[in-house]
């Protein structure tokens, strides 16, 4: 955590951020890390001792917006976003997620936690008319995509075919349509706009940010339509002044925690302008050379499911493309749109516009 | 709002709880830490029976336990120093309950030790004295230095030092 | 921290609910934090579907027994396909939850947030008291089998050797506290008991005695806030958050000395900058510290500059701090008298002070006029303060 | 800026651990006990019915998700659904195979927002969205008043 906040300082070109940054959001659960009150753990390694730290359990996305949050209030210029995975240490990581399924109706079946992506993939599936051909497209589309992305642990020059011939796990999905724990630390350093510009020239804009929770009750939810994506795009597409979100972005990045969700989130993002998103994703329009790239670094089924960190490891992808860094899978782009999931069984997840100026 | 609002809950009293549903579950959450660079050395200096800080050149101070950036500066600190398992007690406490609050046979006294070679860097740990020096409070500021276990027995943790005891001035 | 504080949006409270704490509740964390929203939202005199985002304040997830307890909890706190989200900073969550209420309003994002805290620590087995295993440095402390009340404990200890004050002297702010909880609804742990009752009580960690400490408890608590815009609207005595701060120590508590909570120095020296206050001593009419242990009380009051170092003792013992004193602290019983369901007793007090400043608080409305108040909790490991100043209409 | 890098990776410790405690005894609340005692003594289903907008709720809830008014009414039913979604489980919990693979489902009931997550007996090849089941409860003796006291859902 001290070597990514100190390499994002030093991007950010702040030399002391004991005096400059204003606060510090870290976001983290307390069962991805063993200890109770994992806030305690955090000041020294940010710099924030003795400023405003504080915990946001949730995704990196939502601790991004609770620091836009603050900027806007006038309060502060300066706040630094941190979120990490150290999935490797979790000796029990199925037990822990299944530690967050309701303890009355849901925990005593003592299933694997992934049930509840089985269940949903089959009933999406089964409402826009896909099949497992499709979500292989995607396995495919992202494990290649993550060859040209030297940050991706799971990249892999597999064929749908391939994919396809894996025995199913949980049906539909088989073992490669769900994304694999990494390791990794991010740190995001956000600014006032007027501020900003005493920093850097390369300033990459947030320019709208939603976050919602759909309902937490598996049983109450709307199936197969990822609801609490729909609405925090509409906030954030609200605040970034977006009228046509399929023709305004230049490219996407969405969550695939589960292959399925991609095109689930594609959909709730409002993303294909009419289209039926599973000819889209036959046709290509979300590779790399399409009309619309979708997770050109492979998203987390290429990069690794990076636990509260996913979302700024979008962040981070789309803050590489935007300042044309993004080596071996550029995409021209000034605006995109970011999107994160806090994976099963929540339905939460954040939504982020950020642009860059010519 | 006043005394007279009701408000909404269901208090149990303990024998409630023979009388109404109740689920049970016992997670299973095991995790394997890595200890990092700076307390993995601290630990194997441990078993050495040797304890060992990171001096930041930059506020002079010497950490222990040690880190390999000084929180004070945001600065990697410099350089690994040794310092004498002797110390003076900021505070102490005697226990007459365990962890799980039954009663102690022999109450426990615990406390944080300042050490001498390393002003402002102190640990918790137990402590051999009188319970009375504690409530007298003539333990604070009292000189101790570390009770080593065996060589054979140490493993390279905190409880390689059994306690810390006092020493004559 | 900042060069020039230029905050474009003010921000109200216009309404505030409580469930009872009690050491056992039949509710589930779900339905106890709808109980705390339905009645703050009733106050205020508004519906659900007026609600525009939330925040939940929680503690340990390992208490209610839930990993992502903030996801659990959004359908109780009415966040059901609304931006919701879950700060946690310890023990102190239960003041930050508010503050993180007003940078949700004061950001101009929203009009009407729902602020909620819950705990319910009695699934947690055999004792609550299990969980405080979890929270110390897995490596070079767990092993030693640390509790909770002993580093309480051993920070009470070097105050009162600090300062040299005497149990007895500490002893009252339980009595006071306690007694003053006779007059709250949701109280579970009131009484009218003496010094000597605290002195007498089982020694369990020197020198913490059993009175000496809030119990376990299950329970929530509610606040709405809203824009300037919307509070004028609603009522004629809103409530305004004038001042917020926060600020965590390092993690090394071995490191510091634990005579004064100077982190609590830095969030209140924040939070009285943004109300303009410059003598917290004179300007702050009522005040809700933080207190889970009665030294506490006196540990913040000086953190708070509400007292010298050391001379809490003496306003308390000169009855200054008393609902009738000059200074009231804690006139709703505090932790120690109402209990303590970790963030839901923070969020408590901060509801007292709501009350407080409206002259709602009945039988617990203190003598003084007021016009200023201060809410404040901590935790994470002796480390975190957390402070929000509020001012009546 | 760069930290010190480990200068001999063996030399960096792990440390096992855990975040466990004696266990957790949850509570149900008042609807979970209105359905798990109707569940353990009658073999039935327990809907709550908020008075306010009509909507009625499995599991019950105590608050209406809808209109955030208080639920105090409950409504018995037969414990016959349909299934709106499954899938066919082929590890446990730990990942590891099982044999023969077990099918859960979501099961909606009539005029009820919400539903059921449970086991479902059937033949794979009879398996799809829309087909009515029925719960296969314990014998009542064997009942504990969880949602175990169903056995699995069968197809009618």
């Amino acid at each position: 955590m001290f070597e990514a906040a100190s390499r994002a300082y030093a991007d950010a070109g702040i030399d002391d951020p004991r005096k400059t940054v204003d606060a510090f959001v870290t976001c983290e659960e307390d069962f991805w890390s063993g200890i109770s009150i994992f806030d305690e753990f955090t000041p020294d390694q940010l710099g924030g001792v003795y400023k405003p730290v504080y915990t946001i359990t949730s995704d990196g996305l939502i601790g991004l917006a609770s620091a836009y949050m603050k900027i806007r209030t006038g309060l502060f210029d300066i706040v630094v976003v941190e979120a990490h995975s150290k999935a490797s240490e979790i000796i029990t990581l199925n037990d822990i997620i299944n530690f967050a399924y309701d303890p009355i109706y849901n925990r005593p079946l003592n299933l694997n936690p992934y049930f509840l992506a089985g269940l949903e993939a089959t009933k999406y599936l089964h409402k826009i008319g896909g099949s497992r051909y499709h979500l292989s497209l995607i396995v495919e589309k992202n494990k290649t995509n993550a060859l040209k992305n030297p940050l991706a642990s799971y990249a892999s020059k597999i064929t749908t075919e391939d994919v396809n011939k894996l025995k199913p796990i949980i049906e539909p999905l088989n073992p490669l349509d769900i994304a694999q724990p990494i390791d990794v630390s991010i740190v995001v350093v956000l600014a006032r706009s007027d501020i900003a510009k005493k920093f850097t020239d390369r300033i990459v804009w947030i320019d709208g940010i939603g976050w919602a929770t759909e309902n937490p009750s598996i049983e109450n939810r709307d199936w197969g339509n990822a609801a609490y994506a729909r609405i925090a795009a509409n906030m954030a597409y609200k605040l970034a002044d977006i009228k046509n979100p399929a023709r305004e972005f230049d490219m996407a990045i969405v969550d695939d925690k589960i292959s399925y969700k991609e095109l689930e989130h594609i959909e709730a993002l409002r993303l294909t302008g009419g289209k039926n998103v599973l000819r889209l994703l036959e046709d290509g329009e979300f590779n790399i050379k399409g009309s619309l790239p979708v997770n050109p670094h492979g998203g987390e089924l290429g990069v690794g499911w990076a636990l509260e960190a996913s979302g700024l490891v979008a962040v981070l992808e789309g803050v590489y493309q935007l300042r044309n860094e993004a080596v071996g899978r550029q995409i021209s782009a000034k605006k995109i749109v970011i999107q994160s999931w806090r994976g099963i069984p929540t339905t939460t997840g954040a939504v982020a516009v950020l642009t860059i100026d010519n | 709002m006043t005394k007279e609002i009701k408000l909404y809950g269901h208090g149990l009293k303990e024998d409630d709880l023979k009388r109404v549903i109740l689920i049970e579950d016992k997670p299973s959450a095991k995790y394997s830490w890595s200890a990092g660079t700076a307390m993995s050395r601290f630990l194997l200096e441990l078993k050495e029976g040797r304890i060992i800080g990171r001096k930041c050149n930059k506020c002079g101070r010497i950490l222990i336990p040690p880190r390999m950036y000084c929180e004070v500066c945001f600065r990697p600190t410099d350089e690994w120093i040794y310092v004498r398992d002797i110390g003076r007690i900021t505070t102490a406490v005697v226990s007459y309950i365990s962890a799980d609050r039954a009663r102690l046979e022999k109450p426990e006294v615990v406390g944080v030790i300042e050490f001498e070679d390393a002003p402002g860097s102190g640990i918790f740990h137990r402590l051999n004295i009188k319970p009375e020096d504690v409530i007298n409070r003539s333990a604070f500021g009292m000189k101790v230095k570390a009770v080593w276990k065996p060589k054979e027995q140490r493993n390279g943790s905190i409880t390689d030092i059994e306690y810390f005891e006092p020493v004559k001035e | 921290m900042k060069t020039n504080l230029n905050i474009k949006n003010r921000v109200a409270i216009v309404g505030a609910g409580l469930t009872l704490f009690r050491r056992r509740m039949l509710d589930t964390p779900k339905e106890l934090a709808w109980g705390a929203v339905k009645m703050a939202l009733e106050s205020a005199g508004l519906d659900i579907k007026d609600v525009e985002a939330v925040v939940i304040g929680s503690a340990p997830d390992a208490f209610d027994g839930v990993h992502m307890k903030g996801e659990y909890l959004s359908d109780g706190s009415g966040g059901i396909g609304k931006p919701t989200m879950r700060v946690y900073v310890g023990g102190g969550t239960g003041v930050f939850t508010p503050i993180a209420g007003w940078w949700h309003v004061a950001s101009g994002l929203f009009d009407v947030v729902i602020a909620v805290a819950e705990e319910k620590m009695s699934p947690a087995q055999p004792h609550p008291q299990y969980v405080f295993k979890h929270i110390w440095d897995p490596i070079i402390e767990r092993p030693l089998g640390l509790n909770l009340i002993w580093i309480f404990a051993m920070e009470m200890h070097r105050y009162m050797y600090r300062y040299n004050i005497k149990k007895e002297d500490v002893a009252l702010v339980s009595v006071k506290n306690k007694a003053n909880a006779l007059d709250h609804p949701a109280a579970q742990a009131a009484g009218k008991i003496t010094v000597d009752d605290v002195l007498k009580s089982e020694i369990l960690v020197w020198p913490v005695q059993r009175l000496d400490i809030s119990p376990v408890s299950d329970g929530a608590a509610a606040i709405v806030m809203v824009s300037e815009k919307i509070a004028r609207r609603l009522t004629d005595s809103p409530v305004w958050v004038e001042g917020v701060g926060w600020a965590l120590d390092s993690t090394h508590w071995t490191n510091r000395d634990l005579s004064y909570p100077k982190y609590l120095e830095v969030a209140a020296r924040m939070a009285y900058k943004m109300a303009n206050i410059e003598n917290p001593r004179k300007e702050i009419d009522v005040a809700e510290v933080y207190d889970p242990f009665d030294y506490k009380e006196l540990h913040h009051m000086e953190g708070l500059m509400l007292a010298r170092k050391g001379e809490a003792p003496i306003l308390t013992k000169e009855g200054i701090t008393q609902r009738d004193g000059d200074l009231p602290i804690n006139p709703s019983g505090g932790l120690l008298g109402v209990g303590n369901p970790i963030a839901a007793a923070g969020l408590m007090k901060v509801a007292e002070i709501f009350w407080q400043l409206r002259y709602e608080a009945g039988k617990r409305q203190v003598k003084k006029p007021v016009y200023t108040g201060l809410a404040q909790a901590w935790g994470d490991l002796m480390q975190v303060g957390t402070v929000i100043i509020m001012r009546g209409g | 800026m760069s930290s010190e890098k480990i200068i001999r990776p063996n030399e960096v410790i792990q440390w096992f651990g855990d975040m466990e405690i004696g266990g957790y005894i949850y509570t149900v609340g008042e609807a979970g006990e209105r359905f798990f005692k109707t569940l353990k003594d009658k073999g039935l289903l327990v809907a709550s019915k908020c008075d306010k907008c009509g909507n009625k709720y499995i599991p019950p809830k105590t608050f209406c998700e809808n209109c955030f008014s208080e639920i105090k009414e409950y409504v018995e039913i037969e414990p016959v659904g349909i299934v709106e979604t499954y899938t066919i489980l082929h590890v446990d919990k730990d990942n590891k195979p099982i044999s023969p693979p077990i099918v859960v489902a979501f099961i909606s009931f009539d005029n009820i927002k919400g539903g059921l997550i449970h086991k479902l007996k059937i033949n794979t090849n009879e398996l799809k969205i829309g087909i009515k089941v029925r719960a296969k409860l314990k014998p009542e003796n064997e009942r504990k008043g969880n949602i175990n006291d169903i056995e699995y859902f069968e197809k009618i």
